[in-house]
């Protein structure tokens, strides 16, 4: 039971509504886990639960092994950071980190020590003493890691910290974040809607949809195995291709085409049974020009539409009467109104059952 | 843009006609065709015999004005002071998520609805010694029992000011809780994060950022208390004697009844001043704040966003 | 992970008292108790008045003299409403109160009309039509929302006076609107301002000129800042004493002037029940609009004091 | 030939319609005649008027409180929508109306009836001359010079009732005692200032007030009479009850009336009430002139004025409603009603109850007969007096020495 974190059978309705439905999740200490997922699906209202600023319907929460369900936010060992920084505007930037530790009867030379800590922490001593309208929104939200920071807890909570932020400042305070994990190696739980900032900061990544877990992964996992059709079309971009068929007999037909697909590992191991399927291939997964004829599945179609956007291209062509994506390197890029010949290896593509939508 | 700022639309012209007739022939002319007469001696009808400044210096001799005067400061202190707090308090309490908020608003602000006739003439009744809330707390066993602050010179401008507050209070209140309601909800939760009491939170942080709604109901206080009219008139007429005369009053008895309008107008330039001042330092705050705002301005392109609109 | 929960944990209730699940139990705290009681007492202030009005409008007047104000009328009687809706006196006058009631729904509505319609165009042109020196005139208007009311009235006596529109119905309307013009315009231009610039842009390109793109394209839109503004005027109008005294002259005497006449004239003793039923009588307009309007209210007051 | 027959019938009903209304006219009186015995007067001149040939039109327009009353007529003169007659008191209130042209000019009426021959005393009419010509009408003269004491207070105490204003001083802690409030007042300004001045009155007699008001003898305001008057006031005042506060003068005529109150000092008016009442002068009731044992009466009194219109009909009606007011048979019947004494003495004294008797006799007397300061007076400094007199009333913190150096300064920087 050495978890950091522990959210047992947590249930969260408002009124008729279910915003969160027996929910279940440890969390490792150390562990860096994103909450993933479209907004309105409960993860936001899982973190805040988790930090205590929503009162939960049924089940439990532990955090470093304490039964934390009925305690104060202050009391549970969090810090936690959001999305519109929250500072004080009327404390200095000192004032804003040093108010909490204040009320809680703290030291002046204890508090000064950690302002210090923190403030070198994130490079923001020269900002000790300025109001926080005269700080740039970047500035903004360090102040705002650094007032979670000083509390010294073991779990960090992030609400979508980067949304408010330009992208330029997105990615710089990205790789900030992750430093300062990899410096502290405390547990953090990160919410958010960018599937970039999940891969790149996740151990694990939870991804969400209607108030459940869809799947609970390493980034790669995830992405190379998403376990139903939601995580597969929400993760990439652009999305997977998702086209209709028929499995039988190691065989995926789509259309006038037969697929080959005994590579295909199989989530019961081996060979399945004959049903309707949806084949799921990533566009930078797919093959052409040179290397196309190693492929074990090929097909011929015209490309419709080029996108470039410099190191790579995106091309629009059909398969089986239904859309299907490719990405390329500008170098190779198709031209528009080319045939050409397209190659995918299924053992890096997907296949759901058409019905439930899950992974076969 | 700049084209429609240079050449005027004529339909634009006819269609601003009443406002412009209004700003410049009522608060323009109007207001100068009064200060004008201050410095005469007309007294029912307007005559043009200037006499200087007589009329201010027999107006702060006058012991009508001077209570009228003293009056208006008590009063606005007082109503002021406790509409704010117990606005607030008001606010802060109705942000408890409670459950019957709404009727509680309801039952507030009611009370706005009601013309100052309606509560002058509501609350002389409670305020009767014999028929109203004395003699009902007496008839409880209660016989020592006293409150009728309209009976006493010294107690009578109070109890206007509670009809005053029952009347006006609702309004701060709303206005108060729209502010409340507008800081970011966030802050509240970064608040509890770090364990900081309820009342701390609100003394603390909620209230200094709520500024803009603080100074709006001021501002709507004050306007208020400068023009209260039809309150004393329907409560105390002024009485008992002269104790809860004010300047809106004595204005309105010297153009009429009293017929001395040279007089009257000097009240009433008098009663221009502190809104003019008002007014000033406003106009110079803005000024202050678009010149520094211009100077920091090219440093903090980014601050304009969410920090600088929630603190307005 | 998703699947079906199967809960195999025992009713929360049982378990309650050893390990913490589910919702934090709530208790009645001290605070709580304190946020209600401050509340309750609070409302029971404001809502004392119309208590008070209520039973003393049904009570006979020797059931008054014994001073129990709070009491419900052990004796109901309707003749106190009566007597102030239709033959209450002042002087030899004795009609009640109902002349007034419909001298004022003849002084409100026009009232309403005209200022809003005017406030409308004001906003509008302030907002898409500024010419050299609007703004100028603008800034003067929102200076006159400040200038109290006894600074102007005498010079507009005697200019309505000289216009031939002291004492009569139009005369009383364009008070109003005057000193209704600074708030409704400040309201009516930060509406427009609030709408997407584009919208007008278009409609300047489909050829539509001042009237038309008034008419046809923002008026339409702002019917939520009218609803505003209506209930902000017919409430500021109805209740309106000063005005009416000054300016409505004796045919158009609105309800609160003939209120407060009927409240002061005694005759023998004074008789609360009818004062009282008056007084309630006089309020209902705006009272109504109140309780109608709810949330609208509450926008009004906010919309109007939204203000520099 | 049809056509002509139309046009001829149009316009004989156009004639006759014409003709009807010439005669008949509306006029709109404003006065603050409410209480029970004033509107039964206000009902005989409204009744008298109506029921004359012409077949006028009597609009009232009441509006309680005198200055509430003269606020609202002098607010409609100025923005030009004057009424047809309006109530005023015996003052030189109106007199820039006059000057402004802005009333109608009497004197024609005046001179035809011989108002100048039955009007008495001629102070009355003096006060409606402007420049030689009349402006107004006086309809009764009143007197504030008057104590009303309930009888059964006083036994009540087991004291005789007093006939001066010492004797009464002296008689209020046995009244405490018996649980009867003194003096009754009301709260209302005017009500203050007119029992001030009667008490300052009781006690400098008629030789101060002219040194006073006429002769603006500043020194006399810091005599030692003045000084007992205010003391005499202090004592008296020093005793008001709760309920003071918002009483019209004839709610607190009625405290007297129902013996919850002793005395009463108010103008001849109040005498209406007790006969409305049913109450009889000398038994239920006494009426002290003075109150003094040397008393004056001054003779204020209501008048109306007659603002011009630009309607000669209604002009006509104006004069008539002038002449009618102060036709001995209205005369008797409205000061009957109203409990003043008539402007002329021609009229029928039968109905006169004993107080009236008791004023009627000291009237006749020139030497005791006395005109208010507002007669010498312009009404500004009538007012700044009636605010020192309503504050010095109120406000038990002034001392009687500070009241008597701004009453001294008053008079002496009063307008000529």
């Amino acid at each position: 039971m050495e978890h950091s974190v522990s959210v047992k059978d947590l249930s969260l309705n408002f009124g008729a509504v279910n915003v969160l439905q027996s929910m279940n999740l440890d969390i490792a200490p150390g562990e860096f886990l994103v909450l993933l997922g479209p907004s309105g699906c409960g993860k936001s209202t899982l973190l805040n639960c988790i930090a205590g600023l929503l009162d939960v319907s049924d089940g439990q929460i532990f955090i470093s092994g304490k039964n934390v369900t009925w305690e104060e936010p202050k009391d549970r060992g969090i810090g936690m950071v959001f999305q519109s920084y929250a500072l004080y505007p009327q404390m200095s930037v000192r004032k804003n980190l040093s108010f909490g530790l204040q009320v809680a009867g703290f030291k002046k030379e204890e508090i000064d020590k950690r302002i210090a800590r923190a403030s070198e922490m994130l490079q923001i001593e020269p900002l000790l003493d300025r109001k926080p309208a005269n700080l740039s929104g970047g500035q903004r939200q360090r102040v705002a890691i650094g007032r979670a920071l000083v509390r010294d807890v073991d779990v960090f909570l992030f609400d979508e910290p980067l949304s408010n932020l330009d992208a330029k400042l997105r990615s710089d305070l990205r790789v900030e974040i992750k430093r300062l994990h990899q410096r502290l190696k405390n547990t953090m739980i990160y919410v958010t809607h960018d599937q970039i900032e999940a891969m790149t900061l996740a151990d694990r990544i939870a991804i969400m949809k209607s108030g459940v877990i869809q799947q609970l992964d390493a980034p790669n996992v995830i992405y190379n195995k998403p376990v139903n059709l939601f995580v597969a079309g929400f993760i990439g971009s652009p999305s997977m291709n998702f086209i209709n068929g028929r499995f039988e007999n190691g065989t995926v037909t789509l259309g006038g085409h037969n697929f080959d697909v005994s590579r295909y590992e199989f989530e019961t191991g081996q060979g399945g049974t004959a049903q309707d399927v949806i084949l799921g291939v990533r566009p930078e997964h797919v093959v052409i020009g040179p290397g196309v004829e190693s492929q074990p599945c090929q097909f011929e179609a015209e490309i419709e539409i080029v996108e470039p956007m410099g190191a790579e291209t995106v091309a629009w062509t059909k398969l089986a009467g239904e859309t299907f994506t490719l990405r390329t390197n500008s170098e190779t890029a198709p031209q528009t109104g080319q045939k050409i010949r397209i190659g995918f290896d299924p053992i890096r593509s997907s296949i759901f059952d058409a019905q439930s939508g899950t992974r076969i | 843009m700049a084209r429609r700022r240079i050449k005027i639309n004529p339909m634009a012209l006819i269609g601003l006609t009443p406002m412009i007739a209004t700003a410049v022939g009522v608060f323009v002319i109007c207001i100068i065709y009064s200060i004008v007469l201050s410095f005469t001696n007309s007294r029912l009808l307007p005559n043009f015999e200037f006499i200087g400044f007589a009329q201010y210096e027999r107006l702060w001799e006058t012991p009508r004005w001077l209570i009228s005067v003293r009056n208006i400061w008590l009063f606005g202190f007082f109503s002021i002071a406790f509409n704010m707090i117990f606005g607030y308090l008001l606010a802060v309490f109705m942000d408890q998520r409670i459950k019957q908020e709404d009727a509680f608003r309801t039952i507030f602000l009611y009370p706005f609805a009601m013309s100052l006739v309606v509560t002058g003439l509501v609350w002389q009744w409670i305020m009767d010694p014999n028929l109203g809330f004395q003699s009902a707390v007496r008839n409880m066993g209660f016989t020592d029992f006293r409150f009728s602050p309209l009976t006493n010179e010294a107690t009578a401008i109070y109890g206007v000011i509670v009809a005053g507050i029952w009347n006006g209070v609702g309004v701060t209140m709303a206005i108060l809780l729209a502010g409340l309601r507008g800081v970011d909800e966030e802050v509240w939760k970064a608040a509890r994060v770090d364990g900081i009491p309820t009342w701390k939170t609100y003394l603390f942080i909620t209230l200094p950022m709520m500024r803009g709604a603080f100074i709006t109901a001021f501002v709507l206080q004050c306007v208020g208390v400068v023009r209260v009219y039809d309150l004393i008139i329907a409560m105390t007429q002024g009485g008992p004697g002269i104790s809860t005369q004010m300047p809106a009053v004595f204005v309105i008895q010297h153009i009429s009844g009293r017929s001395n309008v040279g007089l009257g107008m000097a009240a009433a330039t008098m009663m221009l001043l502190p809104i003019i001042v008002l007014i000033a330092i406003q106009q110079y705050f803005a000024w202050r704040s678009r010149r520094r705002a211009a100077g920091i301005g090219a440093a903090v392109a980014t601050l304009p966003q969410a920090q600088g609109v929630k603190a307005s | 992970m998703s699947g079906a929960a199967i809960s195999t944990k025992p009713a929360a209730g049982a378990k309650v008292v050893v390990e913490p699940a589910g919702p934090k139990p709530r208790k009645l705290t001290i605070t709580r108790i304190g946020v209600y009681a401050f509340l309750v007492i609070s409302a029971i202030y404001f809502l004392l008045p119309l208590w008070v009005m209520l039973v003393t409008s049904f009570k006979t007047m020797p059931e008054i003299r014994e001073g129990y104000l709070f009491n419900w009328p052990r004796e109901f009687t309707f003749e106190p409403w009566i007597k102030a809706w239709a033959t209450a006196c002042t002087g030899r006058d004795c009609n009640g109160i109902s002349p007034g009631f419909w001298n004022s729904v003849k002084i409100t509505v026009p009232g309403v009309i005209v200022s809003i319609t005017i406030a409308a165009i004001n906003g509008y042109t302030l907002s898409y039509w500024k010419f050299r020196g609007s703004e100028i005139f603008f800034g003067i208007l929102m200076f006159g929302a400040f200038v109290p009311y006894q600074v102007v009235i005498y010079p507009l006596i005697i200019f309505m006076r000289e216009m031939g529109l002291f004492a009569t119905l139009p005369g009383i309307i364009i008070v109003h609107t005057i000193f209704g013009m600074p708030i409704l315009t400040l309201l009516f231009r930060n509406f427009f301002a609030s709408l997407p610039e584009e919208l007008f842009k278009a409609a300047r390109i489909d050829g539509a000129g001042y009237w038309q793109i008034f008419f046809r394209i923002m008026l339409p839109m702002s019917v939520p800042i009218a609803i505003v503004a209506v209930i902000l005027q017919v409430t500021g109008i109805w209740n309106d004493f000063l005005f009416g005294t000054v300016f409505a002259g004796r045919e158009n005497m609105p309800m609160t002037v003939q209120l407060n006449n009927i409240v002061t004239t005694t005759t023998g003793t004074r008789e609360y029940n009818v004062n009282m039923a008056a007084t309630i009588l006089a309020a209902a307009v705006p009272l109504a609009v109140y309780f109608i309007s709810g949330k609208w209210f509450v926008r009004g007051i906010a919309a109007g004091a939204v203000k520099g | 030939m049809n056509r002509f027959v139309l046009v001829g019938a149009v316009s004989a009903a156009a004639l006759l319609g014409s003709t009807a209304i010439s005669n008949a006219a509306s006029v709109e009186v404003m006065h603050w005649w409410t209480s029970g015995g004033e509107q039964a007067a206000v009902s005989v001149f409204a009744e008298e008027f109506e029921a004359l040939e012409s077949g006028h039109t009597w609009i009232d327009t009441a509006i309680a409180g005198g200055d509430a009353s003269r606020s609202a007529t002098l607010q409609r003169i100025l923005g030009g929508d004057a009424p047809g007659a309006a109530q005023f008191n015996i003052s030189r209130q109106f007199e820039e109306l006059a000057e402004a042209g802005l009333l109608l000019d009497l004197t024609d009426l005046a001179e035809a009836e011989g108002w100048r021959d039955f009007i008495r005393p001629d102070a009355i009419l003096d006060v409606c001359e402007f420049d030689g010509r009349i402006y107004c009408v006086p309809v009764n003269i009143h007197s504030w010079q008057w104590g009303w004491a309930s009888v059964p207070a006083f036994e009540a105490a087991g004291l005789e009732v007093p006939t001066n204003l010492e004797d009464f001083v002296a008689a209020i802690p046995a009244l405490q005692e018996a649980g009867i409030i003194p003096l009754a007042i009301g709260g209302e300004p005017w009500q203050h200032n007119g029992a001030l001045g009667v008490t300052l009155m009781s006690v400098m007699g008629l030789e101060g007030h002219l040194r006073l008001y006429r002769d603006r003898d500043a020194d006399y305001a810091r005599s030692e009479e003045v000084a007992r008057g205010l003391e005499i006031w202090r004592e008296m005042t020093a005793t008001i009850d709760d309920g003071a506060a918002n009483r019209n003068w004839n709610d607190t005529t009625n405290l007297v009336i129902t013996d919850q109150a002793a005395l009463q000092i108010m103008g001849d008016w109040a005498r209406g009430e007790f006969a409305l009442a049913g109450l009889e002068a000398g038994v239920d009731y006494e009426c002290l002139p003075g109150p003094s044992d040397d008393p004056y009466l001054d003779t204020g009194g209501d008048i109306f004025l007659f603002p011009k219109q630009n309607d000669p009909e209604v002009e006509a009606a104006q004069l008539e409603m002038a002449s009618m007011m102060v036709n001995p048979r209205v005369q008797a019947l409205f000061n009957n009603a109203k409990g003043s004494l008539p402007v002329r003495d021609d009229v029928d004294f039968s109905l006169a109850d004993a107080c009236m008797r008791k004023g009627l006799e000291i009237l006749s007397n020139p030497d005791r007969v006395f005109q208010g300061a507002g007669f010498y007076m312009l009404e500004d400094d009538v007012q700044r007096l009636n605010d020192l007199w309503v504050e010095f009333s109120f406000n038990r913190d002034m001392s009687i020495e500070e009241a008597q150096e701004r009453f001294a300064n008053i008079i002496a920087t009063a307008a000529e």
